[in-house]
């Protein structure tokens, strides 16, 4: 038997180290783990590097709380409520890195990590800009397919230190489901050094018997299971609530006003008791 | 429900909507509140028959109960999905060349198609930093018809983008299919350039050049985009209630 | 809408051609496309060549009518039931070629193929005498990790012809789903050129809007959808029918005897009205 | 039931399940009837807790509930899994190197516990066709620990295998556990050699070596495998109440 992994969120987030790479669950509005980043910021950690592929509110409530050395993304966007108001202006100013991506490239490069390579090849991206990007940044190299000689963009494997997702339902091991859009999240789940898994609900073993699907994570996956319900508000949850576009659009007011920080205490720490 | 008089908004839905073609392959990203419009359209009052994918992960939706929120790739938008369809497993069709139409917005685009989403100035220094292209540079190369909505204006359509995130170029020079539906106009780069095929009503083929940054072809008089009429109007005013399509000032 | 591909067992055989490369869903004795396999022994097709991980019944059926001229695999197994009875005899007397292959190198073939891509790396591998194989059948090739410099086999994409898999329910579009062990058949199902996918049942598909899960085929993958109630038999169906081991063991005995032929039109062409 | 009384395919089955330590991630795959006794044996006679995975993509199983079928691959064996755990998975998880544990047979196998699943005879021009070896090649270098089963006579184990499928001396070389248990005895493979670590009741260290086509090492005095006691055998029985783990002739 694997061993239990329930934690409450204060011990989950030691499994976080200052300076970290992380990715978390979910798209721009929807399935952030939001209970988990109201732990990071509580516990004041400092300068992470933020790995995903179209992230949104949660990495501009880290970008805010002053956690974030860099970033690596596809698209950091606030969608129809415009740029990432924190985030956009940190770069700008130089005081956080960003390493833009592309989607294909960043599931090639955990696609790597989770199947334990080195590297993988991607289709596309050549001709974009962004490979010179990468090139200096030593993340991709164009390669000769041993086979045919055509060029290829070799992505090297994106590893992240932590992983943290939000899923439905799971057991004290960590075997969780996720239900509805899965973005990149099973795969981020295997991709990673850590995973911590934060669930709308807690079940046990027995009542995920004879589901005859496959596991989002199962317990050799997961280092930390969190019972968190409601806890990517207020981004959504598929089938169980919809993401809070009203407090989404106060904390971008606040955020845009240079006061995110009153937001993320007064609206979301507060939350979950801090 | 709001006025039925369409805005050059609801005419630039109605521009991508007639791209679609029945029996195609369809996917949207995020910020794609007008492409989903599109693809409600072109279901609901082109009967353009498709198979609709998302970044929310639907897959044949149910399309009378499309909603656009602020967030296009959340589960609110296009419920009742057959099952669920990852990102993931579309990008890996479109590797394998098996989807036919893609939307991608731009900040920057110039006269190749070579569109911008990363950055205003320089990459180190960026004057203005955009949210990034997302699949723009792996699809660009990937997709047999890439559909780009954009603001026409100077700013916008250029002679020389800032950074190039989407290899239009790449596109043109193999023959892909390449279109831009603007608040002004249709434009599709072909390696002769760009092309001006259709105009918004009441626009003139000066006031579209005028408005560009490069040089348009006009081999033939551009037609004119006819704007929804009022069944149309009343099925986009459907499917996006609150008027979020807007909300991006196209007008 | 995608186009509705329900098709006849009669139909759907149409879409292999002599000479194509085939892989089949499941494993030795679960969850074989036999009545797929039943309609290609009736059309009479020849030389294919069938890829698959772990194949049993389903391949040996194939053998004995006939049908292959090679065979790639990780291994071919009656397993209690013992070597392989039909085909085991035609590889010693030299009438199919066998490569054979490591199971972690078909998953990265067949990934290659599923992801638009010329190859893939793959993990281990290296000291094993397949390796010498594969170079000399140019289907592998040890090549330097462009990052690391380290030794890795690069594996070529691994694109069947067709797939057939056999599933519990889809749509006449191709929206299906397996339930219980899936094996590679997700993955073969993406990396062939064409799919026919045989069900126990077709469904509406309003039957799988508000499924949480994710679909095994969607329809842009699929290009006949058969209906076949007890399609795998005798192997085993998860959660509806289990290996019918007597028959297999029949089968094993008319084989070992040379009249395979006999058992194949006696008990299960005539399942299916041949 | 059938009797009581050990036999050595059930010493065979104790061996394996010795080797199983607590809290390790364990996979078997096909035709491993015997593993996956052992498996049932570590749980409920040894009391050892481990994470059950295998090729049957089962996941934490109701141990009291398996039962070997001539398939150990089919949703007979393991019923009752905790969701779906794909042999992709798991395979994905060895090459990250999260897989303590993993069972293979042999038809050959030589001092450095290099095994053969793949021809006897020339791959070119084979006298007996094998299976070939699955999983074997990609796993050797990635798992922890491989327990391999095989018969113990000088046909099995030989001065120089036909094949290698399996590259044991990549392991040995790199200290990777890698363990054999025969119908005779368990023999450890170690960069010095393969040494006989213990026997079964009743035959001699002489037996064990004229039974081996290679020179085994003899450190100190192998220690004897009590056989499965009576409450051991109730519980093989109960799991394979056929006795079909006789069927492939270990005695």
């Amino acid at each position: 038997m694997p061993s239990s992994k329930l934690a409450s969120l204060g011990e989950a987030v030691e499994l976080v180290e200052d300076g970290a790479s992380i990715t978390i669950s979910g798209i721009t509005f929807s399935r952030n783990p939001m209970a988990f980043i109201a732990a990071l910021v509580k516990a004041g950690r400092r300068d992470l590097y933020f790995i995903d592929r179209e992230p949104g509110l949660g990495l501009d409530v880290l970008a805010a709380a002053g956690a974030l050395r860099g970033v690596r993304a596809a698209m950091a966007t606030f969608e129809l409520y415009g740029l990432m108001p924190t985030l956009r202006r940190l770069v700008e100013e130089g005081r956080v890195e960003f390493l833009e991506d592309t989607c294909g490239a960043v599931i090639a490069g955990l696609r790597a990590a989770a199947y334990g390579l080195g590297f993988m090849p991607v289709r596309g991206v050549l001709g974009s800009q962004l490979v010179e990007l990468h090139e200096r940044a030593g993340t991709w190299r164009v390669i000769r397919d041993p086979f045919t000689g055509e060029e290829v963009v070799a992505v090297k494997a994106i590893e992240p230190d932590v992983a943290v997702v939000h899923a439905h339902y799971c057991d004290e091991y960590g075997n969780c489901v996720i239900e509805g859009p899965r973005y990149e999240d099973e795969l981020k789940i295997r991709a990673a050094r850590r995973v911590i898994i934060t669930a709308e609900q807690i079940v046990e073993s027995d009542a995920l018997r004879r589901l005859p699907h496959t596991l989002s994570s199962t317990s050799v996956h997961v280092d930390a299971v969190v019972h968190a319900p409601g806890g990517a508000w207020p981004t959504a949850m598929y089938g169980l609530y919809p993401a809070d576009y009203d407090a989404i659009r106060e904390y971008r007011d606040y955020a845009r006003e240079g006061r995110a920080r009153e937001w993320i205490e007064g609206r979301l720490l507060s939350r979950w008791g801090w | 429900m709001e006025s039925l008089k369409p805005r050059p908004t609801d005419v630039m839905v109605k521009c991508l909507a007639e791209l679609i073609r029945d029996g195609e392959v369809v996917y949207h990203g995020l910020t794609s509140q007008i492409p989903v419009l599109a693809m409600a359209y072109a279901w609901r009052r082109l009967g353009r028959r498709f198979t609709w994918l998302s970044v929310s992960e639907s897959n044949m939706p149910v399309v009378e109960r499309v909603r656009v929120e602020p967030s296009s790739g959340g589960p609110g938008t296009e419920p009742l999905s057959v099952g669920v369809v990852t990102t993931m497993d579309v990008f890996d069709l479109a590797a394998r060349g098996r989807v036919d139409v893609m939307f991608f917005g731009a900040a920057q685009i110039d006269a190749w198609g070579n569109t911008n989403l990363t950055v205003i100035g320089s990459y180190e220094k960026p004057k203005v930093k955009l949210p990034g292209g997302a699949a723009t540079a792996f699809l660009f190369p990937l997709v047999k018809r890439i559909l780009i909505w954009a603001r026409h204006d100077r700013r916008t359509l250029v002679e020389r983008v800032d950074f190039v995130t989407g290899q239009g170029r790449w596109r043109v020079e193999r023959g892909l299919e390449t279109l831009l539906c603007t608040n002004k106009a249709l434009i599709e780069f072909t390696r002769e350039g760009p092309v001006l095929r259709a105009l918004h009503p009441g626009v003139s083929v000066e006031e579209a050049q005028a408005e560009s940054g490069f040089k348009l072809l006009v081999p033939e008089e551009p037609r004119v985009i006819e704007p929804p009429d009022e069944l149309g109007m009343r099925i986009i005013w459907e499917h996006d209630p609150e008027g979020l399509r807007y909300l991006q000032k196209y007008g």
